[in-house]
């Protein structure tokens, strides 16, 4: 849509949120009908199928074992890549990851990282040399707007229901033998993306929404309640509406943290 | 190099029959793996299906007749078709370095040229008609998935086609001709021979082969390969109607 | 990955405060380190300025409104703003392999968009505004320095704008809130919360955060960070005052 | 060419094929006149100079140490490329390979691996550690069509042609010594490519027929008979004709297997 | 500028140089102010801001441990690089270096290599495997004009000033102590740039002029009164001309080798 | 850095003379390797030409005047010249990765602008001429021995020159100065020293050192390299020359 249809709409969403409505009918702090589908891929460790609304993110985790960081011979490795493929818009295009994706992948890997979800301690295989890298590829399919909550839920979903092999060390060569055990997850990181619009703040805003949108921030909480990542990424907002977003964000990341944990839960069983 | 090759470490087992003649997967020799397909996908696409092959797993957008950039890559006399064939990180059992490699390009090309055929491109001219294939889950045989879930997604984008394009790979492991090599078929098998067809005609769009059969051989193979395309094309006609049914 | 942790591997010190209460620097909890700026220190540039802030060296250019390639680049309705930040090679530590990374990628982004509310883009169609970040020497803190310089050097380049735009990072190390972490205090701390805002009103242009904050940790910081931004309004403005001086 | 010209050219051509005839005289199933210069190259371990009508290819050889891949340590490694130099064609451009150069390279690739033309098994220095890794480099210097052909030839007649050097073990280092034998070359793979214009095939089409051409596949065979590489490139088949394409390739091959061995064992007196 | 007013300036400058004067007031032989700040940076080992008249360039030196040259073990690694970052000029691009960068780095590169400005034999620490590298980056800051000179002054100043820690090996390990010496700094190589206007030479050309020159070549001497690097950057010379060039260069570099004696001495106390 | 060097790994031999004063390839100080040139080698080039210098084979080819992309790469007064100098991968000791490295942009550039002076280029305005350089064997003097020929190329596809471009390498050796060095002595000698002159007016379009020489021995060196390049003058005229006789 370009032109005046766009301005028209423009003009349709930004009334609406006047009065508290979205175009799609939901209130303003409501979430979009949101299915997670873990253990989608079987050659990945461990993965998940996200819809949230008509975006659809898939997200896969790879193990693989490497050196560690220099500075962190301690611990393993966390590296997190998203591809805006051409497939799910008509607005991305093939290449190198541009810096809506780097921004994207490095946002999801900052709450993971930030809020210690895996115990990256217990990924060492020999400390100094050998540990498990532990990559997130975050596949978009279909954009439908927030992106970036669906790619957060879909990587720990994933990461939650991933299984790891055993390494051993056998005569100073490293053995991967088939013992399988959960990935050490400790924290279930989850962002929520706050849009505004006039003075209005919304969560979860779609495609059609973040195309008009004043300003767009992201909040992920863990779950004694600290915030453990935080990017505006658009826009400007006052003081008090980034307080209120946080409030916002804060309830909402409680209910999808406990639907994620439900979900991968039943995984297990 | 050899890129298909480091996808995958299994130990080469001893022989690619069991004792009561079937394969390891406990196939017939002319056997398919289950195939599951859906059309109508995706929301931002102009065409798209999904398509499960055992466990391949693709999904294949179609955006066009759309305008083209740089101007310069416009064909004045036909749309210009662009196939972009990619593998998920995940889709492999080592994980793959995202981004275009040479086995990638080649099969951008040679998807490409199997569908060709099947469109009017010059109703379009001076357009451009993109094809997007991601490969989220990979187990042999994604070429000929993708070109049969590319001729769904097409079609389901209002395309005139004057066929669909349907595709499946024979072979020969152990010194017998068999159809649709899965992984270990394929990495030690003797021969893996990828045919596309557009069935009402049988005309043959893909073709390649790598490995050894004789002649004679690749007679037969081809033969099977072109029937089992018919029972392909069934499914292909029955996943456009279930979408477009109510 | 994890790029900035591997600019600096001296070891971890024991604790980020001093005995006397005072940070390793000698610094208060809410005491900036030294800043001096100047604009308008380039020829070519539109605009120019350079700001040093602690050990950070950095240097900002503006060029245009001008003339965008390739043209479907251009917005019909306003300026396209584009930043790149970069570092040199001999700005880290360890010397820095020239060229984009993830890192830079993303600052270049935010950067953008905290500049991006403080100018009247819409009066310049279809053009773009070039703006060039070259860190000389980095310690802790370089994307507030250089929102800080670049808001001086597009006021220097003569484009109208809301306000000024004014950048310091707020953290917290060692279970305590302070302002304007060190590399030290940034790698060791708990916390980093770099902010932007337009003083006269402020507008938060810029929050980002990673680390671990209790919304009311945040709330102060913010509100800390919010205070200091006023303080450094007023070298701004003092440096853009004597710029203009005879 | 382009415009009306392309036009008519294209009608001359395809009335000529009707007839049976060809622009440049020859009759359908004629192959050009084919030079093929072995050691063209001293500083590569082989090389040949390939001329197939106006087609003008360089294939270089060259041998180096290195590692095996992980799944093959018994086996030394094969790495083909191929440049469509911009010197080549004015339609070739500056840049990393593209598609047609990808193709070119893996599948004259592909006949040399699956034809087990080189014992890849007698290139192993140390077992999981040091082999030879040889480099067939393909260099295109005019393009006149039918550069599959042209390519594939100059490799064969290359590798039959090269040099190894001997590589012993001196208490655990690996040395390089002044003893040289030739590479270990067991058949000898020679793909045909057929063309087809209207309901007629021809073969080693030129560049002002490969430009009007309906269809087109590469066939190579090696010495017992067996195919071991086809690829359409573009077009399409009847089964018919895929027969009778193979019929047609197979003749020519062992023709032009023929000169080729004449040629390299000239090379080696 | 462009169109009518870059051809006035042309023939302005031209005029004036047929009168032996200069668009800034200059002597043809006359240098412009040349102000050399060594240790501008504090994290790189050594470092230097010209400021060459309007000219700004940013010289940075940096040492790493690393492996030699296959066929120099017993020496240590130079390399130098160029960046002509977008900041610095309207007709500069991001992108990787072009050929204007490649040759300034290639051209500094080369007089400090073939004078032996640094004794390489002097950066082993572990023959065969472990040598100090020692990086020169060039970051051009503001360009009026003769990038060359001021880069290679930059180079050669970072040098003269920089600090080598000590690498000892320790039980097979090698440490870095904290111990510094000055980098092992034997000659001065000094550039010297001459444009050519008509039948007139000129040294250090700035920007304006360059834009109308005919013909310019950069010359390098070291102190010994040898010349150890040319490069005609553009345009053609008579022999005559070069050999005007070479002295015109020659007692200019002696000039400017004591500038920068004067200034990193005055640095080390 | 370094890439020359690291095409040869032979040992330094003891010295670069012979006891009976010659060089260790036969030669004597100013005698240059055997060379032969041909013109118009290819059919699709506008112009080409083929030298063996010593062992260095070197193929030229010329395409243009002719349109440029992208179109804002025009010069509006004249045609911008482009020069690509490329080495094969199997034209050195190790094989070189394809692909441009810094010595190949490097040389591309100085063999261009060795090329200009004797090109009318203001005749083309707007087009864009290129110059195709591949290095098929390198054996030491590449880039002398690609300027002979790329002016024969240039020459053979018809557009209009003030005069050939000749070119060839003086150097110092063991303390002597030398013609025409080959891989050995451009590696073990002390200098080298590549010059291209127009011959009808002896101007020089090329000249670069490395190493050391007096400005004494440079004289030497420049006067020898000209008088040589007479002689190579004469094979290029009759090289052309051979090209147009029935």
């Amino acid at each position: 849509m370009s032109g005046i249809a766009a301005t028209l709409q423009k003009v349709y969403i930004r009334n609406l949120a006047e009065k508290n409505k979205r175009i799609d009918g939901r209130k303003l702090n409501q979430y979009r009908n949101l299915e997670i589908t873990p253990n989608f891929i079987s050659k990945a460790e461990g993965s998940a199928m996200v819809q949230l609304g008509k975006t659809k993110v898939l997200v896969g985790v790879k193990l693989d074992l490497g050196e560690p960081f220099k500075d962190t011979p301690d611990k393993g490795v966390l590296i997190t890549n998203a591809e805006l493929v051409p497939l799910a818009s008509p607005e991305f295009e093939p290449g190198p990851p541009d810096e809506n994706s780097v921004e994207l992948a490095r946002f999801v890997d900052r709450g993971i990282r930030e809020s210690e979800a895996i115990n990256l301690s217990k990924l060492v295989v020999k400390e100094g040399e050998t540990v498990w890298i532990v990559f997130i590829d975050i596949h978009v399919l279909d954009h439908d707007g927030n992106l970036i909550d669906a790619s957060a839920y879909g990587a720990i979903t994933a990461l939650l229901t991933a299984k790891m092999p055993k390494a051993v060390i056998n005569e100073e060569k490293i053995e991967v033998i088939d013992e399988w055990a959960p990935l050490p997850i400790e924290r279930v990181p989850i962002p929520v993306t706050v849009g505004k619009i006039g003075d209005k703040l919304l969560i979860d805003p779609n495609l059609e929404e973040e195309n008009v949108l004043d300003a767009k921030i992201c909040i992920t909480f863990e779950e004694e309640g600290n915030i453990c990542a935080i990017q505006k990424v658009m826009g400007l907002f006052t003081e008090r509406e980034i307080e209120e977003a946080i409030s916002l964000a804060e309830k909402k990341s409680k209910k999808i943290r406990e639907e994620i944990l439900e979900i991968t839960k039943g995984g297990d069983e | 190099m050899n890129e298909e090759m480091s996808y995958m470490l299994e130990k080469k087992p001893e022989k690619l029959f069991r004792d009561d003649g079937k394969r390891l997967s406990g196939r017939d020799l002319f056997e398919l793996r289950p195939i599951k397909m859906k059309v109508g996908i995706l929301e931002n696409a102009d065409g798209s299906a999904f398509i499960e092959w055992g466990k391949n797993k693709i999904i294949v957008a179609v955006y066009g007749p759309r305008e083209i950039h740089p101007k310069h890559m416009a064909i004045p006399t036909q749309a210009r078709l662009r196939c972009r064939y990619n593998m998920a990180a995940f889709s492999t059992s080592e994980r793959k370095k995202p981004g275009p490699d040479r086995r990638s390009i080649e099969l951008s090309k040679v998807i490409r040229e199997a569908l060709v055929p099947a469109l009017l491109l010059e109703k379009f001219p001076k357009t451009v008609i993109d094809v997007f294939i991601e490969v989220l889950e990979s187990e042999g045989g994604t070429r000929v998935a993708s070109i049969t879930a590319a001729s769904l997604a097409l079609a389901d984008s209002g395309l005139p086609m004057k066929d669909l394009v349907t595709a499946v790979a024979a072979g020969k492991i152990d010194g017998k001709i068999v159809l649709d090599l899965d992984s270990a078929e394929d990495m030690y098998g003797e021969a893996d021979l990828p045919i596309a067809i557009m069935p009402r005609r049988k005309e043959i769009t893909l073709i390649q082969m790598d490995g050894k059969m004789t002649p004679q051989e690749l007679r037969l193979a081809l033969g099977k390969a072109i029937e089992a395309c018919q029972q392909i094309y069934e499914m292909q006609k029955r996943a456009l109607l279930e979408r477009y049914k109510i």
